[in-house]
Parts: C-alpha cells; structure tokens; sequence
C-alpha cells in the first residue's frame, strides 16, 4: 500500500472517517444540526478531493478495488445523491420525535458501501460493498419506527435482500469453481478465448443476475419495490431509487460489459427478456396508482429496464449512454422524492393521523400548483423528465439510450421501448394534472400552510436548475463522460 | 442571427407574459399582442428584402441560415434556416397567433398569464419546427410544443377536456418516438456509410439506404407526421383535443399543428427517402382520399359544432396529403395553398364557434338555428368562411384544392376522379352547418347581440386573406415556389430512372394515336 | 369601345360589394337604386360594347381581354381573361337585358320583405357571375362564374330561411349542381393533362389535331364536360332540384331558373362544339337527353297543380328541346331558342309572380280562376307568353325557334325522324299544359279577390317582355317564311354551321306546317279538358290524390326524387349517423381497456406478504436460469 | 489423507442445502424461522465456495466462507431488531402480518 494508493483510496477513507466522526460526535453531544455539518462536510470534502485523486490516472489497489475514472466518476455521482439525501433528511426528520442523529452514519456507511461496489475489482469487494450498503439500508428503511409501514419495508427488503444475496453468492462460487480466481481481470482473461460458456458458468452468471437483478428491481425481483419505497421515510426511498441502484448497475456494467457477457446468445437473450418484462411491467403496473411513491416506484422500474436496453448494446456508446442516463435519472428520481419529503416534512399535511403519514396519496397533491406553485413548478419539470420531454435531462438520456439501442440495431427491444414510454405518459400525465387540478374549497379551509423548509427548497432549486440545463446544453456532460469511458474500455 | 431572435421573441415574450400575469388579467394580453407583432414585423421584413430573389438561381436553397455547434460529440447542431416555404408557413403562424390573443381576449378570465405563456410557448415550438434543419433540433421542437398545448387544453378546456388533452398527447409524442427511431437510424446509416455521424438536413440528404431499411425509416416518419396531419387511421385525437380546447387553443390547433405533419413530409419524409416514398406512394393516397371521404361524411353526422369542423379540418387535410404524395409541382404549390388557406378558413370557422359558445355556452346543434336573425354579421362571416371550407371559386380552399387535384390527375387518374367527390361531400357538410346554425326557424328564440367590433376585426382580416389568396395568389405561389424547388431538388435528382407508378395514367396516354407536344409529357419533373 | 367589357362583369360585382359592405345600414329606399342600377349600367355597357362590336368586329370576329394571370404555376397560367364573340355577345345581351327588366320587377314586387338590401345582393352577384360565366375564356374561369351561379341560386331560394323547407330546396339545387360541377372539375383536368391548356379556343384547336373523332380521350371529355351541363341545366338524370328551387321568390325563378342560369349548360356545350363533333357518340347522348327530358317535363307539367311548378318542368321540357338542337348539331337554332325562352319564360314567372303576389302568396291553380277581368294586364301578358310557349306559329317567337330546331331536329345531319317525332309530341304536350294553365287561373268562377294591383314598376318589364316573346321571333326567319337568318348567320361566325342532310324546299314547308297545328291541337285538348267541363276539385292536393297510379308518378317527376333518396341520401344519412362516435375511435379504446386489463393482472401480484414476494423471486430465478442456461 | 470428495458432490450438496433454505423461507410463517432458513441459505453458498476454494486449493474460498459468516450474522441481528419491533406493535411474530401495504 505505497502512498499513491493511500491518496487514491483518499475518497473512501474520507467517507469512513466521517462516518466515525459523526458517531463520536453523537456520543459527546446529540445536535442534529451538528451531525448534518459534520456529514455534510465529509461529502463536500470527497467530492472534492476526486477530481484531484482521479487526475493521478487509474491504479489498483489491492487486487480488491480499481480506481479508474470510472469508479471516481461514479463515486462523485453517489457522493453528490447522498449530499442531497441528507439535505432532504434534516427538514423531514426535524420535527419528529425520536433520535435522528443516527440516520446520518447509517447513510455514510451506505455511501461506502455504494462507492466500494462501484470501485471493485473482486468478487470478495463486490460482496463487502453489497452488504455494506444493504445492512445499513435495512435500518435506514425501518428508521421512521414510529411508523408501522416503515418495520414492514424495513423487515421485507431485510428477508429478500438476505435470500437474493445467498443468489448472488452461489452464483459466484460457481464462478470460482469453474474458472478458480475471484478478480475481474483475471476472470476476463480467463474467458477471453472461450467461445461457449460451460453449465456451470452459466448457472452462476444466471445466479448472479438474480442477486444484481434484486437490487436494481428489474422484472421478476421487482415485487418489493412498492411496498419499500411507500413504508419507508421519503429521503430514505429517494437514497434506495438512485444510489443503491446506481451503483449497482454501473457495476454490473464494468462487469459484464468487460467480460463481454452479451456475446453468449442465452444470456442475451435472458437480459433482453429481463429489459422486456421490466419496460412493460413497470409501465403497465403504475397506470392506475393512486400512491404518488408507489407510482415513482414503478416507474423506476422501467426506467430500469429502459438502461438495461442501452446495457444490451455494449459498447463504448452505450457504456457513455447509462451513465448519461443514470445521471439524468439521478437528478430526476431525487428531485421528485425531494418533492414528496419535502411535502411531508412541511409540517401536517391535512388528514393526519397520529402516525406521521408522509405526503404520498395522490389526493394530497391536488391543487398544489395553487397553493405551493414553485413545487408543483418542480415536480412537474420533473416528472415530465420522467417522461422524456424536451428542455429536460430525461429527454437527451432517452435520446441517447434509444441511439444506442439502435446503433447495436436491438429494434425490437427500442420499440419495446417506445410503447412503454407511451404507457407511462398516462400516468406521468395524471399526477400533472391533478397538480394544476382547482383546488376544492372545502379542503381549503381545514389545510395548514405548508411551511416548507429554506433547505429543501434550496436543493430542489438546484436540482431543477441542473435539470434544465442537462436538458438543453449537456455537452460539457457528455464530453466529461466520453473521456471517462475511453478510460474504461 | 436574425432566425434565433424568430424563434426566442416568442420564447422570451411567453416568459414577459407570464410575468405581466401577475400586474394584472389585461397586461398579459398586451404583452402577447405586442410580441407577436414584433415577431410579424421581422418575418415582412424578410419578405420584402428577399421577394425579388425569391429563385433558387438568385439567393441559392436557403434565405436565411444560422448554424452553431450544440451537442457537437455526437453531430448536433442548433442549425435554423429559412426557405420560402418555410417563411409562408411562419407569416401563418403568427397571423393565426395573433388571432388566438385576440379571440381569448375577455374569453379567458382566470391565470391570464400562466395561458399566454403556453399561448405563446406553443407558436416558438411550432416556430422552431418550421425553422429547424437539424433533425434532432426538429425533433427537440417536435416535442416541445405538445406540452403548452397539452396544457392549454387541460387547464382551461371544456367538459372533459383532460381525457382529450392526454390522448393528444399520447397519441403525438408515442408517433414522434417512432419518428425519433427513423431519425437515429438514418443518422447511424450515414454515420456508418460515410464516417460523418451528423443531424444535419443537407448532408443526410442523399444517404444511400438500402431499400427495405429505407422503407422503415421512412414509415416511422410517415407515422409520426400522419398523426399530426392527421391521416384517417390515426386521426381520433383530433375531435376531442379541438372540442376540448378553449378557442385561442383549438386555432393554433387547427392553423398550426396540423401543418407541422404537412410540412414535416415535404421537408424531410420525401426528400429524405424518395424511393421508399413513392414506393408508399398509392398506399399514402388512398389513405388521403379516405380521409377526406371520411372526414367528410362524420363531419355531417356530428350533433357538436366544433367536433364538426374539426372533422373537417380531417377532409381537408387529406387533400394534402394526396398532394404531397403526388409529387409535382402543381400538386405541392397546390398542399401549401390548402395549408394557408385551411388554417385560415377553419381557423376563422373556430373563432366563430368560439363566439357563438361565448354567447349560449353551448356547443350542441340541436339548440341552436334560426340565428341569422338576431347575428346577421355573424351569419354572414359563417355563410363566408363555410363557403371557402367547401371550396367555393375565388376564394382560398379552391386553388389549393384545384391545382392538387390536377397534380394528382397527372400521377394517378383514379386518385383524382375519387377526391373530386369530396367537392359534393364537402358541400354536404357545409351547407348542413349553416341550416342547423343560421337558418331555419328560430327555436329557442335566441336574441343575441351582433359580432362586436373585436371580432369584427378578426373576421375582416381573416376574410381579406382567404378573398386575396383567392383571387390573386401570385405572391404567395413565387415565395412557396422557391420552397418547393429547394425541395424537389434533391428528389428530382433522384427521381431520373423512377418509372411511372401508375399504370392507368401511363395507359390513358398510350391510347391516343397522335404524338403529344412536349406540354403534356407530365413525366419530366422539372 | 371594346375596353369597357370589363365593366360589363364588374359593375354588377360591385352593386353586390356595395350592399353587401352597407348590410343594414342602408335605408330600402336607396337599395333598387344601387341594385337595379348596376345592372342597368352593365346592360348599357354591353349595348356600347355590342354596337361597337357589330359596327367595326375586331380580327378573327373575337375581341379578348386580360385583367390579370389568375395564377401560374409551371405550365398552368390560367388568366382572368373576358372573350368576346358572337355566341357571348349575344348570351350578354340577353343576361343583361332579362336581368336588368327582372330586376326592375324585383324592386317593387320585393319591397317591404325583411332583407331587401340582402336580396339585390345576392341578385347582382349572380347577375356577375353569370357574366363571368359566359365572358371567360378559359375553362377555370367558367368554372368559377360556374360555381358562383350555384352559390347565388343557393342563396335565393333559401332566401326567406326562416322556412327550414326552403333550406332544404337550397341544399338540394347545390349539391345536385355540385355533383354535375364535380364531373366537370374532372374534365377539366382531363383535358388540361392531355392537351396542356384550358384555354377554350387552344384547347379546341389542340383537340381537333390530337384527339380521332371517337377517341377514348374524346369521349371521356365531352361526357364529364356533358354531365357538368345537365346537372346546371337540370337535365336527365340531374334534374330533380329544378321543381324545388321554385322555394325561391319569383323573380329568382323568373331570372335564375327560367332565363340564364339553366341555360349555362346549353352555353358551355356550344362554346366547347368542337369537343362534341369529335364525340359523335356523346353528341347523340346530348340529342336523346334532351328529347327524354322534354317528354317526361312535359307529362309531369300537366299534372302539377303549383302554377310555379308547372312552369319549372316546362323550363326543363325547354331546355329539353335546347340539348335536342345541340345534340342533332343545330347550334345556332339552340341559342336562337335559348334567347326567345328566355323571354317568354321569364314573362310567363312575372306575370305568375303578379298572380301570386294579388292572391296573398297563393300557389295553387285549382283555388285560383276568373282573373282576367281583375288583372288584365297580367292576363294578357301571361296569354301571350304562354303562346309563345306552345310555340304558336308565325305569331310567337317561341313558334319560329322551335320550328326551326324541329325541322333541323328532321333534315339535320345529325338528326332523325325518330328525334323529330318525339320533339312534336313535346309540342303537343308543352301546348296542352300551357293553356291548362291559363284556363284554370284567368277563366272559370273567381274563387278568390285579388287584392294588390301591379304597379307602374311591375308593369314595364311584362309589356317590354310581351313584345319580345312576340317580335323576337322575327330575327331568324326560316328559309320558308322570309328567309331572314340574322341570329343564325351572326352566330356562324363562332359557331359551325348545321350540315342539312337533305335541303329539300318543300320538306321543310310540310315540318313546318305540322310544327305549327300540333300546338293547336294540344290548345283544343286543353281547352276540352279544362275549360268547358270545369274540375271539380277544391284544391290540387285532392286532386293528386285522386289521380291514377300514372298521374301520381308524373306528379313526382316520374318518382326520380323517391329513387335518389333510397338509394343515395338515406344511406348516406344513415352510415354517417351509425358511425356518428367514429368506430376507428373505439379501437382507440380497446387498447385503453386492454391497458387497464393488465394493470389489474399485474397489481394483483403485488399482494403485501413477503412469503409471495419471495416466491416471486424465486420463480423468477428458475425463469431465469433456465433461459440462461438452456437457451 | 482421506480420499478427495470429488467437487460436484460438495456443490450438489451446497445446492441441496440451498433449496431447503429457499423453501424454509417460502413455506415457514414465523419469521425466527424465516431468519433461521436465511442463514441455511448463506450457509450453502459459503459451502460452495469452500468446495470451490478446496478445489482449486486457494484459501480464497474459506476467506469468503468467513465473510459469508460475519454478514450473515450482522444479517440476523438486524433481523431480529426489526421482528421486536414488530412484535411490540403488532403482538405476533407472523410474518404475513405485516403486510399492510399492497397494490
């Protein structure tokens, strides 16, 4: 572990020490604004060493983690998400009873977490990375405790995750058995001459898809998503839509797309089934939600499977096309869950019960653009994203998964996606228009004004901004990442 | 650097508007208006300065051309240029815009701005598609104008206009990602063909593309701009987006959009694939014949008035089509006549409609008749604009539909001699409006006041360029002629060897013993 | 002179500018002046212009003047260009001087009606287009004073709209016309695609080196060009709307449906003869319409009881006899006829109109009788037109132009006994109904007091009228009687003339003769039938009802109007009202509910319990490995 | 040295054992013992991978078997927290009971 590897390493060590800090911070006084501070601090800090960091060009340390541009680019991308989480959990955990200075360790271990998966080169890395990042998504799922649904969410994703990961595990002691070695490079090589895959490999890739497949909520391991995303606190679904499966999936693309996985006609065929079902069934199953969370879930579903078309075309294209697309998707799926915590955490929303409900029934979006219009400004720009409009991010990502999708000319799996972006109009378009929908006089006088904090107005903003800009001139975007993957392949 | 300013004056206008909306309900009126005649301002200025050259010899294929690198990693380009077809299509734009602000005047009370905004949002969209060379541009525009659109009709439609604004959405931006699969596709072929991976109209002109990929690419064009247009199949959102939409939405509806899909098809479907074009050729005339014999015939069976002309606006457009897929220059200067003089004539028509729902908030026929005796000046302006709808002589409707009819009996007999029937069922629909809304007796003992002086003004103007475009279209026929030759330019290269596709022209021809001066030897494009 | 031709379209045009701008603000005393005045100007402009033109006829007999180039695009440069020859001059003196008369008629009979001003509106826009009609030299041109004549008879008979009846009779008279305009838009482009212009002298010049008589092209044309004629000159089988356009005022009938817009047919088929000699088949199809349709006109004139509708079915009989002499090539004879039937027709509608005006909007002849001492002007002017009618000879002018189509109808090259034999029945029956006519309203016992008596205004045009249906005859004097063809030697300057197959003397002393008893005869049968045994019944509709099966189909014009709306309008109407919701619609919806289907189907997965989710999972993963591996 | 298990019978076993714990899972309602067929299942796959490891005669396969461990335990304890929880709010330790949200 020579010096030039500790500085690379820097990002990572920085997230732990934070981490660690905010725990002795706790012991000695429990300040919720401290905490964020400190958290805060710590994210702000990584992001800033790594531009540095990766300008040292890319280096293995330890035959567990690579730390190319890629990983750095990624780990900004996660760093930043989790920034915004944590801006998003302070106003919606502040005035509710309880302890909240925990949530913040357990989201900078789950930012490890993420940045180790996104980082490793060894299956052993993989494996710590995962689990890093799901333990401490249990807890953060079931942290709203005063809240019945959020145990549920919180015990559910605990029971499938541990059984998707024993998948994923199995999978890769077939992988070991056959080829022996457990490091990436080492594995491509392996497979480098080999024209047809053996049983055994095969079984474990497939086993493997299944564990990758659970985390990133891809048709059949989707189930979970909706019953997650409502039960657990808003900023905590915001984390699990956009990091755990970020993360994931840019290493499945380092993965699969260096071991050139696709070239196997079953396995193609098996994603490409896997991106059908997702696109169809996400779209299909949102079409009459009336819970504005569960609707985001679906949708994040085929989102998914709409990355998986650009996965399928491997590729310098479309390695540059997820990571657009993740990065649009990622200002996307924030802003809108930024939206709903912020509605829940903007004191009681009418119908309260004595649980603490968080804003997500369609009904209580009703009016919005009358009463809070900047909001409903927001949530719109955002789901029309959702929807890939023009003068969004959402737009130029569509744009550049279906020219990638047609490049590898996948024409049955783009116009698949075509019909699924004309199912989720419907009801991207529904929430639209019960936003500017009149406001009934009748709830007018029993509604408190929403006192919506200054902070999570603020990270909404930028988002919005970043949003809109990506939309309309994302070239500085597109050459950073052009760079980036010409590092990667 | 003057078409960027066309296009953001009403992008910035719609902003200002917005932003006035707050000052108060007639600021934003004002602002509009105000913009709007800026924005003619320049287009007449152009037209003057360019009339004289209006030859592809004299000013070459564009008039005006503004290019800055976007997105230059992957070939896209903020490319805008102006040719004469598009610059008659912009003059309409904004005649018909101003048209929208003035007949929403005191129609629209509540959010004022917040509906200029979309107003003026939807005509920099539809701005940008006549203006815009690079097809992702084109495309970016494309979809751009659905949404202040979708949004006039959602928040200030009729009964169930939410049902309607989304289908129109769905229906427009599900066939502009089918358009969005032809237009990568075509870009990948070029890219892979040539090594230059580029948006750019002029150089994806001419793209060697094996017949089969070529027919795909081009269907998903043909679909997208058959929605728009609309084409009978694909048409149902047309009834409900016009019934739904307030009057100023269902013009810009009616006047614009429409003429988007038509110019979509002269500017990019054919020229970019002429030979899967006029492969599609009879089957795309068939399906204008049938949708001016179906627009036709539904349009006399509707008991909703706007529902009614809006299945007109279906019969006309189906000319169109016919005459794009003709292909010759009579049947083309004969689509853009069509295209000005229906987006005047039933863009009027709506006003109309707009009016007479304002005063018995009502839109269903059953109720109304015998209102030439209370709105003798109303009836007169619905005796005028019907008579043009039905292609009355002298008046607009007429040259469109004459010279695409004589375009298209050039290409193909039968084609003709079919359409020719949509002159009796257009009068059939015509005439039934006017009984079941002007004469007749007066039923329900309407005493309403007459055209007031705002609307007065709408309608002598409206009435002005459909008589003028009637009686004397010279102006219009040289400025849309030096579009129609920067179009047929490439496609008449192509066109050398094409044989002629249809065997009852040929075989009229070949019966007449005597050898044929050169007049009518309609073969040679020119 | 010839530079004021332009005016003679252009004032009536502005007569309609005018009242139309003013609307209602112009008091009804100022609105004959501007209406009938225009007309007037344009008949004093086209008298300057026919005097100049007789005195000093200008090259090639033909004067033409371009206004402006309607539009160009590539080799279509149709002009609004006005032709002037022999065959339009005289259409244009006949348009202007009828009209100008009608128009006079029209101010007083007219005044007082709600939309006065509306009314000389609508009446100098006709009156323009019809002129624009006949003055065009080019087919798009005609075919827009074509058109413009239709709107303008739409107008007028839907005139008094209040009456949704009326609207009805409008409808009709514009679509049946438009069915017709649509065949000849049809020709126009035929005939534009094959010999590149629409030019009328060009193309015809064109037509006679391209086309062999009897070629596809030949033919195809004239009988697009023939159809647009019959469904204007409501011929067989276009003919229904005529009788229902007397929904109108009388003046329009008298102007629109008797004098000059009927007749457009009968113009464009002489103005394009050359197309027609070239179709020798069409040609004959034009001779035996117009022989069919006068025969059956005239069987359903005698059995209306509507004193407007049976002067309707003798314009169409009339006009019957028009496309007889231009079928059999008798082209100068069909324009002679055109001219004294535009005389006595529209004489007879005035003085009808004077009837009906006195009689408190009466229509019915049985409930009419014994006006002649109280309206004698009307009586004798009504006498004298309908004698002119049943073409009594040496007397009337109908008598010399009928005469004259008979006999060419017999000797014509084109001709032949048959065609003759049919046209003296004709005769026969336009007599019989004609006098039906005048005995049943001016003799017999007074059933009703007239209560208005005609004024100076109404007086002129039927004593001008009068005289014409007598002495306009003497222009055209047969080689039998005088020998004096001026009309006919004028026209040949434009028009060919008839080939005589056999030009016997005394052959056409003998038609002659027959031509001129025949009416007669047909006089004494009505005088049997209807003046000395009086009918008994009260009122027409009794009398319908009473009628034989025969007389009831001859009452419904031969039951033309009962087939088209089987087999047409019904289900037209009806498929267009089943489809009211647009069925392309509902596969719109199907998809939707296919949509929603699914939804349910795959929310029902979502069940909440984690033991399912987890089966999910693990079915997934069989799924999955199982394509992984196997695939 | 005792004969070498050849090593489709260590990964048949390991799959055995995994599907015992895959149907534990599916079929048990008490979630103590939905945790306890979880474990089975980390169980397996750290099996397989000693079988795989002893194979190839690389320690690497006991090092993950090790990690396997500690993960499954942290796995466990978090289990267990969370069915307290649940069993102070809702009385009983059934799984399906928490199923208040569907749809």
């Amino acid at each position: 572990m020579t010096t030039a590897d500790m500085t690379s390493l820097l990002p990572f060590i920085v997230m732990g020490a934070t981490s660690i800090a905010v725990m002795l911070l706790i012991a000695v006084r429990r300040t919720h604004v401290a905490v964020l501070v400190t958290t805060l601090v710590g994210l702000a800090v990584t992001l800033i060493i790594l531009p540095a960091v990766s300008s040292a060009g890319s280096r293995q340390v330890t035959p567990l983690l690579i730390l190319d541009s890629y990983t750095f680019f990624y780990t900004g991308l996660i760093a930043s998400a989790s920034f915004a989480v944590a801006l998003m959990a302070y106003p919606y955990f502040r005035d509710r009873e309880g302890d909240h200075e925990e949530f913040y360790i357990l989201l900078l271990l789950a930012t490890l977490g993420s940045a180790v998966l996104v980082a490793s080169n060894h299956f052993a890395s993989f494996f710590l990375g995962l689990e890093l990042l799901s333990v401490s998504l249990y807890t953060m799922l079931a942290y709203s405790h005063w809240r019945e649904s959020s145990t549920e969410a919180g015990l559910k994703y605990l029971i499938l995750a541990a059984a998707s990961a024993s998948f994923l595990l199995f999978g890769m002691a077939l992988f070991y058995a056959e080829l022996g070695t457990m490091e990436l490079p080492a594995i491509i090589a392996a497979l480098e001459g080999r024209v047809a895959y053996g049983g055994l490999l095969l079984t474990g890739v497939a086993m493997m898809t299944i564990g990758i497949g659970f985390k990133l909520a891809v048709v059949p391991f989707h189930m979970w998503t909706p019953d997650v995303y409502e039960g657990a606190p808003a900023p905590v679904t915001a984390f699990v839509a956009t990091v755990s499966k970020g993360a994931m999936f840019a290493l499945l693309l380092r993965y699969f797309i260096q071991i050139g996985v696709h070239t196997q006609a079953s396995l193609f065929l098996m994603f490409g089934l896997i991106a059908v079902a997702s696109m169809l069934a996400g779209n299909l199953l949102a079409l009459l939600q009336n819970n504005v969370k569960r609707i985001l879930a679906y949708s994040s579903i085929a989102h998914l499977g709409y990355l998986m078309v650009a996965f399928l075309a491997s590729g310098p294209q479309a390695v540059a096309a997820v990571t657009f697309y993740l990065a649009a998707y990622f200002v996307t799926t924030l802003g809108a869950f930024g939206v709903v915590s912020l509605l829940s955490s903007g004191g009681k929303t009418e119908g309260w019960t004595n649980e603490y409900r968080d804003a997500d029934a369609l009904e209580d979006y009703r009016g919005l653009a009358a009463r809070e219009p900047w909001l409903a400004g927001v949530f719109t720009a955002m789901l029309l994203s959702l929807a890939g409009i023009p003068l969004t991010a959402g737009f130029v990502g569509k744009f550049f998964v279906v020219a990638a999708g047609a490049s590898a000319a996948l024409w049955w799996l783009v116009i698949v996606l075509v019909v699924g972006s004309a199912i989720g109009l419907y009801y991207y378009l529904r929430v639209v228009v019960i936003m500017y929908a009149p406001f009934p006089v009748e709830r007018r006088a029993i509604t408190a004004p929403l006192s919506i904090s200054l902070l999570g107005s603020v990270v909404l903003a930028v988002l919005a901004i970043l949003l809109i800009w990506l939309g309309v001139y994302p070239s500085p975007l597109v050459s950073a990442i052009q760079a980036m993957v010409a590092s990667l392949l | 650097m003057i078409l960027p300013w066309i296009v953001a004056i009403l992008f910035i206008g719609g902003v200002l508007a917005w932003v006035a909306g707050r000052l108060g309900p007639q600021w934003p009126r004002w602002v509009s208006m105000i913009v709007l005649l800026i924005h003619l301002a320049l287009l007449v200025a152009i037209w003057a300065q360019y009339f004289g050259q209006l030859t592809l010899s004299s000013r070459g294929p564009w008039l005006i051309e503004f290019n800055q690198p976007w997105i230059p990693q992957v070939g896209i380009s903020f490319y805008l240029a102006m040719d004469g077809l598009s610059l008659l299509l912009l003059l309409l734009t904004n005649l018909l815009g101003i048209m929208g602000v003035l007949t929403s005047w005191n129609a629209i009370k509540e959010r004022v701005g917040f509906f200029h905004f979309h107003l003026l949002w939807i005509l920099s969209g539809v701005v940008g598609v006549f203006l815009a060379l690079d097809l992702f541009l084109f495309y970016f525009f494309w979809e751009m104008m659905l949404v202040p659109l979708y949004f006039l009709i959602a928040l200030w439609g009729h009964e169930n206009r939410i049902y309607a604004a989304i289908k129109f959405f769905i229906f427009t931006q599900a066939s502009g990602l089918l358009m969005l699969l032809g237009i990568i596709g075509l870009y990948f072929i070029h890219g892979q063909s040539t090594g230059v991976y580029t948006f750019n109209y002029n150089q994806l002109l001419g793209t060697p593309l094996p017949a089969s990929t070529a027919l795909w690419l081009m269907l998903g064009f043909f679909v997208a701009f058959a929605v728009k247009i609309p084409v009978v199949p694909l048409h149902p959102w047309l009834p409900d987006a016009h019934t739904e939409a307030p009057t100023a939405g269902s013009v810009d509806l009616a006047g614009l959009l429409l003429k988007v899909g038509a110019y979509g098809m002269i500017r990019f479907l054919v020229p970019l694939f002429p030979q899967a074009a006029f492969s599609f050729a009879p089957v795309a005339m068939v399906l204008g014949i049938a949708g001016i014999l179906y627009g036709a015939a539904l349009a006399f069976a509707q008991t909703d008035l706007k529902r009614l002309i809006a299945y007109t606006s279906i019969s006309h457009m189906g000319f169109v089509l016919l005459g794009i897929f003709a292909w010759n220059e009579l049947a083309l200067q004969g689509a853009v006549i069509i295209m000005l003089a229906h987006g005047l004539s039933t863009g009027a028509l709506f006003i109309l409609v707009g009016d007479i729902q304002e005063r018995i908030h009502t839109r269903e026929l059953g109720r109304m008749g015998g209102m030439w005796s209370t709105m003798p000046g109303m009836g007169t302006a619905g005796m005028f604009f019907a008579l043009a709808s039905l292609g009355l002589p002298g008046l607009a409707n007429f040259v469109g539909e004459f010279l695409v009819l004589l375009g298209v009996y050039q290409v193909n007999v039968a084609a003709a001699a079919v359409a020719t029937i949509g002159f009796v069922l257009a009068t059939v629909y015509a005439l039934w409006m006017m009984q079941r809304v002007f004469f007749g007796p007066n039923r329900e003992g309407w005493k309403l006041p007459d055209v007031n002086a705002r609307e007065a003004t709408i309608y002598a103007v409206l009435m002005f360029f459909v008589l003028v475009l009637g009686i004397y279209p010279q102006p219009v026929l040289t400025t849309a002629k030096h579009g129609l030759d920067n179009v047929q330019r490439y496609v008449a290269r192509e066109l050398d060897g094409a044989p002629p596709f249809d065997s009852s022209a040929a075989r009229l021809r070949s019966d007449n013993d005597h050898a044929n001066p050169p007049s009518s030897d309609h073969r040679s494009r020119p | 002179m010839l530079q004021l031709l332009w005016l003679v379209p252009a004032l009536p045009f502005a007569g309609f500018v005018l009242l139309a701008l003013s609307g209602r603000r112009l008091p009804d005393r100022w609105v004959p002046f501007i209406g009938v005045g225009s007309v007037g100007l344009s008949l004093l402009a086209a008298v300057l212009v026919a005097t100049s033109f007789l005195a000093a006829p200008p090259p090639g007999y033909a004067y033409s003047q371009t206004l402006w180039t309607w539009m160009s695009v590539g080799s279509f440069t149709p002009g609004i260009t006005l032709y002037l020859d022999a065959l339009s001059l005289v259409m244009v003196v006949v348009v202007t001087f009828v009209g100008f008369f009608i128009h006079l008629y029209s101010a007083e009979f007219m005044a007082g009606g709600e939309g006065y001003g509306r009314f000389f509106a609508y009446m100098n826009l006709f009156v323009g287009s019809m002129l624009t009609l006949v003055l065009a030299s080019n087919l798009l041109l005609l075919y827009l004073g074509w058109e413009g004549v239709g709107l303008c008879s739409y107008l007028l008979i839907g005139f008094w709209y209040q009456d949704s009846y009326n609207g009805y009779a409008a409808r009709k008279a514009f679509v049946v016309t438009r069915v017709g305009d649509a065949a000849l838009a049809i020709g126009l482009f035929l005939i534009f695609n094959s010999l590149g212009t629409l030019e009328i002298q060009d193309l015809m010049r064109r037509a006679a080196q391209q086309w062999a008589p009897g070629s596809a092209l030949a033919l195809s044309a004239a009988a697009l060009l023939l159809v647009g004629a019959l469904g204007k000159s409501a011929q067989l089988p276009l003919q229904t709307w005529l009788p229902d356009a007397m929904a109108g005022p009388t003046p329009v009938s008298a102007l629109i449906h008797a004098a000059t817009m009927v007749t457009a047919g009968v113009y464009l088929i002489a103005r394009t003869n050359v197309l027609f000699a070239l179709a020798p088949a069409v040609q004959l199809a034009v001779a035996v319409i117009g022989a069919v349709t006068l025969l059956l006109a005239g069987f359903s004139a005698l059995t209306q009881w509507d004193i407007k509708r049976v002067l309707a079915y003798s314009t169409i009989s009339q006009i019957g006899y028009m496309f007889l002499a231009l079928g059999v090539g008798a082209w100068t004879a069909a324009i002679f006829h055109f001219m004294t039937h535009a005389f006595f027709k529209s004489l007879l509608f005035l003085a009808a109109g004077v009837v009906i005006m006195s009689l408190d909007e009466e229509h019915d002849m049985f409930k009419m009788g014994g006006l002649r001492r109280s309206l004698p002007l009307a009586f004798w002017t009504f006498l004298v037109g309908a004698a002119s009618l049943s073409a009594l000879p040496l007397v009337t002018a109908g008598g010399y132009s009928k005469e004259s189509i008979l006999y060419q109808a017999w000797a014509g090259q084109a001709g032949s006994p048959w065609l003759w034999a049919v046209g003296i029945a004709g005769a026969f029956l336009t007599g019989m109904y004609s006098f039906r006519m005048v005995f049943l309203t001016f003799f017999g016992e007074m059933k009703q007091q007239p209560s208005k008596k005609p004024s100076i205004d109404i007086g002129i045009p039927l004593v001008v009228l009068a005289a014409l249906s007598i002495a306009g005859g003497y222009i055209d004097l047969p080689r039998t009687l005088g020998n004096l063809p001026i009309l006919s030697s004028f026209l040949q300057n434009t028009l060919p003339p008839t080939v005589i197959a056999q030009p016997a003397i005394d052959t056409e002393l003998v038609l002659g003769v027959i031509a001129g008893v025949v009416p007669l005869i047909g006089i004494y049968f009505a005088y049997l039938l209807f003046f000395q045994r009086r009918p008994a019944y009260a009122d027409g509709p009794t009398r319908v009802a009473r009628g034989g099966p025969l007389y009831r189909l001859w009452f419904a014009g031969w039951g033309f109007d009962w087939l088209y709306d089987r087999l047409i309008v019904r289900p037209f109407v009806w498929a267009a009202r089943a489809d009211k919701d647009d069925v392309i619609d509902s596969v719109y919806d199907g998809i939707t509910r296919l949509n929603v289907v699914f939804n349910n189907l795959l929310s029902g997965t979502e069940s909440g319990r984690v033991r399912w989710y987890a089966a999910g999972i693990a079915l997934g993963a069989v799924v999955v490995i199982a394509i992984g591996v196997f695939a | 040295m005792i004969a070498a298990v050849p090593m489709a019978h260590g990964l048949i076993l390991a799959g055995c054992l995994f599907a015992i714990g895959l149907i534990g899972v599916l079929v048990r309602r008490d979630i103590i013992f939905v945790l306890a067929s979880i474990e089975i299942m980390l169980n397996a796959s750290g099996l397989a991978f000693v079988v795989a490891g002893s194979r190839w005669g690389q320690p690497d396969g006991q090092i993950m078997f090790i990690f396997i461990l500690t993960m499954a335990a942290t796995e466990v304890s978090v289990g267990l927290a969370l069915a307290l929880q649940l069993h102070g709010r809702l009385r009983t330790l059934d799984i399906d009971a928490a199923s208040k949200m569907r749809g």
